[in-house]
């Protein structure tokens, strides 16, 4: 069953320095207190995996927490660019961020592939594309049946998965609904798991359209209400769009991006 | 009525969704132009968003694809691996709708990297959900502003593949998809040549000459015998996207 | 859009002889009264694929519809033997049954495949076992990145997939839940398709782990009222054990089995 | 209370999963154990059934594994594909429970076929979950009937693979379980031997002889130097089973 702590315990005790660790939630749910918990621990030479980057793998990579990246689209979404990403890849400040680039498709399956595990995933994906030149997870499979060529991606297996749900109950059942993203397979696929929830309720009452995550498959669950802010949790929380907007000048600027971690994470 | 350029664009985009059902879309442009044409000429018109939305009819413009409008609205919200698994790749989806920050003549998108890939000029945000969309949709439509910095020559980096390397290159890849056969810009219609896959000038919007359209494209562009002028927005066309655009989060 | 119209207007149009047709409904709302449809119309030399055929394929084996069967588990569940498809396999009676024999894994990733537009799935099974070697659509496959021997299935795309759900609007979107099965990947897998329902309603009201399928994906839908029994509809009726027990008796007699289903076929 | 030996077995069957958290349950005698542990000694045991429900906890005994008590009372109900893919072949389930119409001296089944596989004697109903919970599982324990013709020397169709023929045989095959390390009858318990993997009787249950055993076991049963027997039934166990079974439909 999972254990029911704090945010600051479980990152002690799960996430080691040099892990794979996957924050995950497709701009809905994005775990941006369990990074900000990452950063103030000092957690160094991760490689973040991600299908979006997004605002909070901006914050880890700037503040020097992050060794590579395996992402799939890396922007502000309906802002603009990921200037912290951008400069690590760019200049390498504040140090060189190798990276391991897919597509969401691709990145989505090789998820799948590791939360029912297998070694490599199937699709119709990257032909033509100059992807598979640069990213080493991705190489042709021939369909044993008809000979057609295929894509094959290596499954992706983290050594930590960190989601933000809803709700979880008090043996750390965890409930999430609306828009559904990866969590499920980012959880299922890692060797270990911490899910920061808005609350923790005796019973959990199903919605339409919720996942449950049964508690034995989870390994912490951490009550952080709020805890996805500037993103959102559907049913207790909207999108602080101008937050993400705001994101931009502060990011642009290396001092200013310090200074608002300082501020913020400490 | 008067109208901006980027009104016309979108305008445009929306327009080539008449008769269309199932359009797969990206956010910015290509949202705004789908939620245009659910707002005018197509309100059962299907909206599948990347984040798993299928069925989507936000009554807010969202600002990103994850926006809850979205999840709220629609028929069904599938997960991100079943969005892109049983709905695009399957090849239920008939438009596939692009931005692109470098596009090429021959219709091979470029969101990736401007410069070396291990040494970048410009590190672009990445591939998304372009590539399968580009491959897979039945069609896909290009929306993207008209300059010598977007519509190059050859692409540095293909991270979405148009017609490749010409004529018979999506069917050698073994793309199921027609490919771009459409490319709305600010300054008027491509579509690609049926015979070199060539994007070409087949429209100008009113008041853009082709010397304008010229220079704002890389590569020497053809202009197609039957060159028409785009028809203006129409004032219900103008109300409602800026109706639309007023939901918009500030 | 889905076409609202009647089962047997719909089994006219959508399913011809020889087609390979899948029942689905894993234990719940599988469709009986479509199974009789397809009896009544005297549709020949089927095909019929269905993780569990049940007495709904041991009816249209008995009554001589089937010219192969796709299956991985074929017993009377809680009761005993499919006794028609024991005598098609055993006797050749009323014609030679052929067989293509998966397991239950097998057969849900062969409609994942077929889902999702692949002509192939890969997963851990059938290892060590007797199956591949009587079951052309079993097949090796390595791993490109580790090398590892898998197993690959073929896709499985039927001509025509027939369900039963609860509900359905009148655009024809469907929605069912309850025990899921593998519905949603053998509609999306198939070419054409045929869901039967309880009711027609104006509006859909989304219920906790219901699937909703959109109409634009889905050829007719039928209002079928209690088309699932002996079988159930969670929300709608019980399943009917005391029917399947019955069952037994009658199918065990080929004369039994006749009179029975001209009396309640036809 | 006196009792029959098909309440000794499932008895037996239901006290072998002390400890346990997830069983991935088959409908019949594993199921009936398995929600016997469940109203005893296990409450917590999380039951796993193909048809998608994780964590049933059914009011009444299912008669079938689409029992709509499953689905009512489960934790989540997902996709069968889902139940393969994310929970069986993961490796999330400790303990798969199976039964056999034939079980081989390496704990190998048969549910498919007696006789050739195209002309067959007996048509069984085949594969079903079986060759994947054997082989996924963290071990399995098998509930069957000792006789002569359940147990035999060797199968003649190996549908799910117990030690296939022999020590290291599973590791060669990349079976990632422990394979069967129980097998509980109405007779005994039989377990593999760790040198030759051969089912070898552990226990007898009260009232049987080793001569019985061996009578019902199609090759030369070995008996285990430390032969136990079986503690009988307890009172609780068989209140509890018999009220259990009571909720079975007619």
């Amino acid at each position: 069953m999972a254990t029911v702590t704090t945010l600051s315990e479980a990152v002690a005790e799960l996430v080691g320095d040099g892990d794979l660790v996957a924050l995950e939630g497709f701009t809905h749910l994005i775990p941006y207190a369990a990074g900000h918990e990452l950063i103030r621990q000092r957690r160094r030479d991760l490689t973040l995996a991600r299908l979006t980057p997004d605002v909070v793998y901006d914050q880890l990579i700037g503040a020097g927490c992050a060794r590579k990246l395996v992402f799939s689209w890396g922007g502000n979404p309906g802002v603009g660019s990921l200037h912290r990403f951008r400069d690590a890849v760019e200049h390498g400040w504040p140090r060189p961020l190798e990276i391991e680039e897919h597509s969401h498709a691709g990145m989505a399956a090789r998820y799948v592939a590791g939360a029912s595990g297998l070694p490599f995933a199937v699709l119709r994906g990257y032909a033509g594309t100059d992807l598979p030149a640069h990213t080493p997870t991705i190489a042709p499979v021939p369909c044993p049946f008809t000979g057609e060529q295929l894509t094959a991606v290596a499954a992706l297996r983290p050594d930590v998965a960190v989601v933000h749900a809803q709700r979880a109950d008090r043996s750390g059942n965890v409930q999430l609904w609306g828009i559904l993203g990866v969590q499920k397979e980012a959880v299922l696929a890692a060797r270990r798991s911490i899910v920061t929830v808005e609350e923790v309720v005796d019973e959990l009452d199903r919605r339409p359209g919720d996942v449950v995550l049964p508690g034995w498959a989870v390994t912490a669950v951490c009550p952080v209400p709020g805890g996805t802010h500037p993103s959102y949790a559907l049913g207790y929380s909207e999108r602080d769009d101008a937050w993400y907007a705001a994101w931009d000048p502060i990011s642009r600027d290396r001092d200013a991006f310090t200074a608002w971690i300082e501020e913020h994470v400490g | 009525m008067s109208w901006s350029a980027d009104e016309m664009m979108t305008v445009a985009a929306a327009r080539a969704l008449a008769g269309v059902r199932t359009v797969f879309v990206g956010i910015g442009l290509p949202s705004t132009a789908a939620n245009l044409a659910r707002r005018t000429h197509s309100p059962d018109l299907v909206l599948v968003y990347e984040s798993g939305c299928i069925g989507a009819k936000p009554r807010r413009l969202p600002l990103s694809i994850g926006d809850s409008g979205l999840a709220e609205t629609a028929d069904s919200v599938v997960s991100v691996p079943e969005i892109f698994a049983y709905w695009l790749q399957a090849g239920r989806i008939q438009v596939g709708f692009l931005g692109a920050a470098e596009l090429d003549r021959l219709a091979n998108i470029n969101t990736t990297v401007i410069g070396d890939y291990d040494h970048p000029k410009v590190r672009l945000p990445g591939a998304g959900g372009a590539p399968e969309i580009a491959a897979a949709c039945g069609e896909v439509f290009v929306v993207v502003r008209q300059s010598r910095r977007t519509f190059v020559d050859r692409v540095g980096f293909r991270t979405s593949v148009g017609f490749g390397d010409g004529p018979g290159d999506r069917k050698r890849l073994r793309l199921p998809g027609r490919g771009p056969t459409l490319v709305v810009t600010d300054l008027g219609l491509l579509r690609p040549d049926p015979d070199t896959c060539e994007l070409t000038l087949v429209s100008l919007h009113p008041g853009v000459t082709v010397e304008q359209a010229r220079n704002a494209t890389g590569w020497e562009l053809r202009v197609a015998a039957g060159l028409t002028e785009t028809p203006p927005p129409s004032d219900e066309e103008l109300d409602a996207l800026r109706a639309l655009q007023a939901t918009a989060p500030a």
